[in-house]
C-alpha cells in the first residue's frame, strides 16, 4: 500500500464518512443486497477496497450488473445489459434471496427504533397517515431473509425513535416479541450506520449501541439526535478516518457511480 | 392462429370494464403507459389498479380518477422521489379516498403465482414481526405438517385483465422479452384475459425461432395490439431508454392538483391515441432515448429432422 | 472471480462421497452420463441417486452398485420401455435391494422449489385420491387458511450435489442452457453443491451479452468441467442428437445382468475418461449426431451510458 | 368434402379404429396434454380433421410444437425447436397444466376399473411388486387438473380389472371415496377409448359404460375382455367405421407423425 495513500485525511463529509464506513462493513462479503443511492456507492467502493468479489443484487432480479453509468433506479437498463444473470422477481426472492445467497442487505427507512426494527410505511396511523411512506418493497423479506442486516441512514432525532409509528420490517423486535423470531433466518440488523457514528446490537438485550463515533461527532451530539436512552458499548471507539485512498475512490465511485472495474 | 391485431382503443373499451381489476405490470420498465392513458381517455371508473410499483402511470390514472382502490408494494418514483398524487388520496382523500390494500414485492409476487397455478395460497418467508398481517387480514399464517414451525401466506390475485408490453409479439399474441422480467409471466397467467401491447409485431417464424424467450403464450391472450414507444417515458430494454426528464419533471409538476388535470388535458385528454402522443413528445427526444446496440451471443437450437 | 475449471476425475473425486445424496437432472436432455460413468469408474457407494426420471443414467449405475436408493417420479427408458437393472433391483434385490422414494413429476418439481427457496413445503394439486400418499409419509394435505379446502404438499428436497450439463459456462459456472429446461435450476438452487458441466467454456463476455439465458448463476457453483459430448448417449439442444440406437440396445443388453457387468467393464471401468469414451463411440457416430443449424432470432440488450 | 373420401372403409386395423376414435373425440378442443405414441398421432390426427386450431402440450415444457420428424419420446429435441414455448417444468405443470389451460389430456395405464381410475406404478404388491411399472410421471397431477381426461388403451382382460393393485391416478374414485374428489378440478376421465369400443361414464354412479362398439366387435367379445360386470348405455351405437380420408390422414402421420401442416 502507498503510504501517502493510507494517511487519514481530514477533508471529507459525514456523508462520505458514512459511505466509507458502510464500505469498510463490508469486508469479505461475497453477496449484498442494494438499492441506489448511497449504498451503492458504498458497496462499490467495498468492490475496489476490502470485498474484491463482492456481487451487487437488486430486487428487480439483477445478479452480477456492471453497469456503465449511474443507475438511476435499481430497475436502471444499465444493470441488465451486461450482468451476469438477470431473472423474475420470483427466482430473485426466492432463490436468491429466500434461499439465503445473500450475505448482508443495505437497509433504510423512515425510522428505526432501539431493536433495529424499521419504518417505512406511514407517518402517523396507517389508515390516516400524515405521511404515506413508500411501503415495504421488498424490505420486509429482505430483512427476514438477508442472512445479515445493515441500516445506513442519517443520524436524526425524527428517524432514531422511541416507539415506531409503524413496524414494517422487522430487526430484534421488542423483547416481549422476540420469541416471533424463531422463523426469521437472518441473524437480523448487526449495524446501523449513520453519517455521525456507528451502532451494533451486541449485546444481550439486543439493544442498539454506539461502538463508534465518528471523528468531529460527541456522545453528546450523538445522544442528542435520539429518541431514547442511548447504550454506549465499553468499547465503543473513534472511528478510523477515511484515508485518501478510501476518498479517492468513493469520490470516483460517485462521479461514476456504478461502474467495475 | 387467431389474428388478435386490434387498437389500443379497441382494446381496452372490450376488456376494461367499469368496476374490474385492472394489473398493469412490468418493474421500473415496460410500463404500458400507452395503456394506461387510453383507459384515463375512455374514463373508466371503479377500477381496482393492481401493480407492485405503482409508478407514474397509476400517479397519473388516480389523479384522473378512474381508481377505487390499489393493490401495491410499493409507491414511489423510482430513483426520484415520492408519487404526489397518491399521497393526496390517500393523505387527504383527494381526489377521491382510494382503498389500499398492502403486500410486500414477494407477496406479490407470490399472489400473482397462487393465481396463476390455481393454488390456494402461496407461502412465502416473510411477514413475521411485522406490523402489515395486522392491517391486511389476507396475509396469514400456516403450520408447516412437517413440525418445522410457521409460515407465511397469501391468497391468490386474478386480475380481470393483464397488460403486459412486450419487445416483440405475434399476431396470435406469443411475446418475448428480454431484460427485467418482474412478474409480468405470473401476472399474466394470473389474469382472466391479457392483452399484450408490443414494440414489433413479428411474424410466427421469429417467435418459433427461439422459443425459451416467449414469457407469455398466445393461448392466454385476446388481444395484441402494435404501439411502438408505447412505454414511454419508462423503457424497454434494447429499444429506448427512460426518459428521466420527464420523471424528474412528474415530481415537480405533480405537486400541484391544477398542474395535473392540466397536464392530463394536454397529453392524454387532447391526443388521440399513441401516434399523436409520440408526434408531441417529438422525434428529437424519441431519437435520444434509442439506446447502441449491444447483441446476444448467438443460439442454435439445431433441426431434428 | 474464481476460476473453478477442472477435471470429472477432480470433481466426483472431490464433491461425491460414499453416502452423498446425488442429483443429476436434466429431462430426457442434458443427462451428464459423464459423471455418471465417472462416479461409477470411482466405485462410489451407499448414495441416494435423485432424479425424476433415472434413465439409462441411473439404471447403469444402480447396476454398478453405487446406490443404496432412488428418489423418482418415472421409470423408465423414454421411449423405449422399462429399466430393466431398475426392475431386477426392485423385483428380485438384485445386485442389491434398493430402497425408493416415489413421487409424481410435479411433486419432485416441487420438493426441488421448496429446497431451493428454503420453504418447509411446497403446495400443489396433485395426489388427491391417489394410493401414493399411502406409501410415501413425506406427501401431506394442509388446510388452506382461507377457508377453501385441503391441497397437498411436499418437504423441501436439498441434494448434497447437484450436476448439471450445459451448452455453455464461463469458467467461473455461470451457465446457460436453452432446450428443454427441465428442473436443472431448481435442482442446482436447491443443491448443497453444484457441478457445472459444459459443452463449450466460453469467456465471461459471452454470458454477460444475454443475462436472461443464464439459468445457473456461478455463485451457487464449485466446479465447472468441460466435457464436449458429455450427455451422450442423450442429448444437448443444438449440439447432437440422442443416440437412439444406443437407447434400443440397451433395452436389450439390460436384460441380461451379466450384459450389462460387461457392458459396464468395456465402456466404464476399462475406459479413463470422456475422450477415450468418445473415441470408443467414433468420430462417424458423433457426426451422424450433430444437427443442422436452426439459429435464434437476434435480441439486442441496448447500451446504456 | 370429397364423397369418395368420406365413403366408410372396411379396410382398417383395430389400432386404426382406435386412433380415429381418439381423434374424433377432440373436436373442437383446443388444447391437449399428450405423451408420444398412438394417442401423438390421434391429437396429430385431429388437427387435420375436427380440432385445427389443437395445440400439443407435453409435459417435457413443449408448448405448440412443430416436430419435423416423428418424436422418439415427449422429451425429443425435435419437439422443441420451432416449438412456440418451451418452458421449465414448473411453470409447464403450475401455470399451464394447474393453471387450467389444459382442455383434455389423454391417460392410459397398465390397469383401469369400472371408475376410470389407473394403475401405472405396480403389479402386485407397491413394497415387492411382481411387475415394477414406471410410476406417475405427471399423470397424477395431469388427471387431476386437465379439464377432461380421455383414457386410450388396448382392451384387454388384465388390464380391465375388478380391482386395481394400486391407484395411481384417480378417475372418479369409488363410491364411497367420491367425497375425496371435493378438491379435484378436473371432470375426471370422459371416455375410455379402445380397440374395440369406446366407454363413457355419464350416469349417476359414474361407472364405465359401453357407448359404442366398433365395427365387427360384438357385446360378447367386448364383455369378455372386462373383469366386472360391464353397463351397456341405453344409448349404445356402432361406431361409425373409418372414412378413407381418416384413414389416409391416420396413415401419413403415422408415417411422418408429428409433423404439421
Amino acid at each position: 500500500m502507498n503510504d501517502a495513500k493510507s494517511q487519514a485525511s481530514d477533508d471529507y463529509t459525514p456523508s462520505e464518512m458514512m459511505i466509507i464506513s458502510a464500505a469498510r462493513a463490508l469486508a469479505g462479503v461475497r453477496t449484498v443486497f442494494v438499492g441506489v443511492g448511497l449504498p451503492n456507492i458504498a458497496c462499490n467502493a467495498a468492490r475496489r477496497t476490502v470485498a474484491p468479489d463482492l456481487e451487487l443484487i437488486y430486487e428487480s432480479g439483477v445478479f452480477g450488473a456492471r453497469p456503465e453509468r449511474q443507475p438511476l433506479s435499481i430497475g436502471d437498463p444499465t444493470l441488465v445489459t451486461g450482468a451476469t444473470s438477470v431473472v423474475s422477481m420470483a427466482d430473485l426472492f426466492g432463490f436468491y434471496l429466500q434461499g439465503g445467497l445473500v450475505e448482508v442487505a443495505l437497509l433504510g427507512g423512515a425510522q428505526i427504533d432501539r431493536h433495529g426494527n424499521l419504518n417505512s410505511s406511514v407517518i402517523g396511523d396507517y389508515r390516516r397517515p400524515s405521511v404515506r411512506l413508500p411501503g415495504s418493497g421488498g424490505a420486509i423479506e429482505i430483512a427476514i431473509n438477508a442472512q445479515r442486516v445493515f441500516v445506513v441512514m442519517q443520524l436524526k432525532r425524527r428517524a432514531f425513535v422511541e416507539k415506531l409509528d409503524f413496524l414494517t420490517s422487522p430487526g430484534h423486535l421488542s423483547e416481549s416479541d422476540r420469541g416471533r423470531r424463531a422463523g426469521i433466518p437472518s441473524e437480523g440488523s448487526q449495524l446501523v450506520i449513520t453519517d455521525k457514528a456507528v451502532f451494533d446490537f451486541a449485546n444481550s438485550e439486543r439493544e442498539m449501541q454506539l461502538v463508534s463515533r465518528h471523528p468531529g461527532c460527541s456522545v453528546e451530539q450523538i445522544v442528542d439526535e435520539i429518541g431514547w436512552n442511548l447504550r454506549i458499548a465499553d468499547a465503543a471507539r473513534l472511528t478510523t478516518p477515511p484515508t485518501e485512498k478510501e476518498l479517492s475512490i468513493v469520490r470516483d465511485c460517485r462521479r461514476n457511480a456504478g461502474r467495475s472495474d | 392462429m387467431a389474428d388478435k391485431l386490434t387498437t389500443m382503443k379497441e382494446a381496452i373499451g372490450l376488456y376494461v370494464r367499469d368496476g374490474a381489476s385492472v394489473c398493469i405490470e412490468g418493474f421500473t420498465a415496460f410500463i404500458c403507459f400507452a395503456a394506461g392513458h387510453e383507459i384515463i381517455r375512455q374514463k373508466k371508473r371503479n377500477l381496482t389498479l393492481i401493480r407492485m410499483t405503482p409508478d407514474l402511470i397509476y400517479d397519473q390514472m388516480v389523479a384522473a380518477g378512474v381508481a377505487r382502490k390499489i393493490v401495491f408494494s410499493y409507491l414511489g418514483n423510482p430513483g426520484v422521489g415520492a408519487l404526489h398524487c397518491l399521497r393526496r388520496a390517500i393523505e387527504k382523500g383527494s381526489p377521491a379516498p382510494l382503498e389500499l390494500e398492502e403486500y410486500s414485492h414477494y407477496g406479490m409476487v407470490g399472489r400473482y403465482i397462487a393465481g396463476a397455478s390455481k393454488l390456494p395460497f402461496f407461502p412465502l418467508r416473510s411477514y413475521l414481526g411485522s406490523d402489515l398481517p395486522g392491517v391486511n387480514g389476507r396475509i396469514r399464517f400456516v403450520d408447516s405438517p412437517y413440525g418445522d414451525g410457521m409460515v407465511a401466506v397469501v391468497p391468490p390475485l386474478t386480475p380481470d385483465i393483464t397488460i403486459v408490453h412486450a419487445q416483440r409479439a405475434d399476431s396470435n399474441g406469443n411475446a418475448q422479452l428480454w431484460g427485467l422480467l418482474g412478474a409480468q409471466k405470473e401476472a399474466a397467467f394470473a389474469a382472466k384475459n391479457v392483452i399484450v401491447v408490443a414494440e414489433e409485431i413479428v411474424d410466427e417464424a421469429t417467435i418459433r425461432s427461439d422459443p425459451n424467450r416467449t414469457l407469455i403464450p398466445g393461448i392466454i391472450v385476446e388481444a395484441v395490439v402494435h404501439e411502438p414507444f408505447g412505454a414511454h417515458p419508462s423503457y424497454v430494454q434494447g429499444y429506448y431508454d427512460r426518459d428521466n426528464e420527464f420523471y424528474l419533471k412528474w415530481d415537480e409538476l405533480s405537486r400541484d392538483e391544477d398542474g395535473v388535470q392540466k397536464w392530463l388535458d394536454e397529453w392524454v385528454y387532447a391526443v388521440a391515441d399513441r401516434s399523436e402522443y409520440l408526434r408531441k413528445v417529438g422525434k428529437e427526444t424519441l431519437e435520444r432515448l434509442r439506446p447502441p446496440s449491444a447483441p446476444a451471443a448467438a443460439v442454435d437450437y439445431g433441426t431434428y429432422r
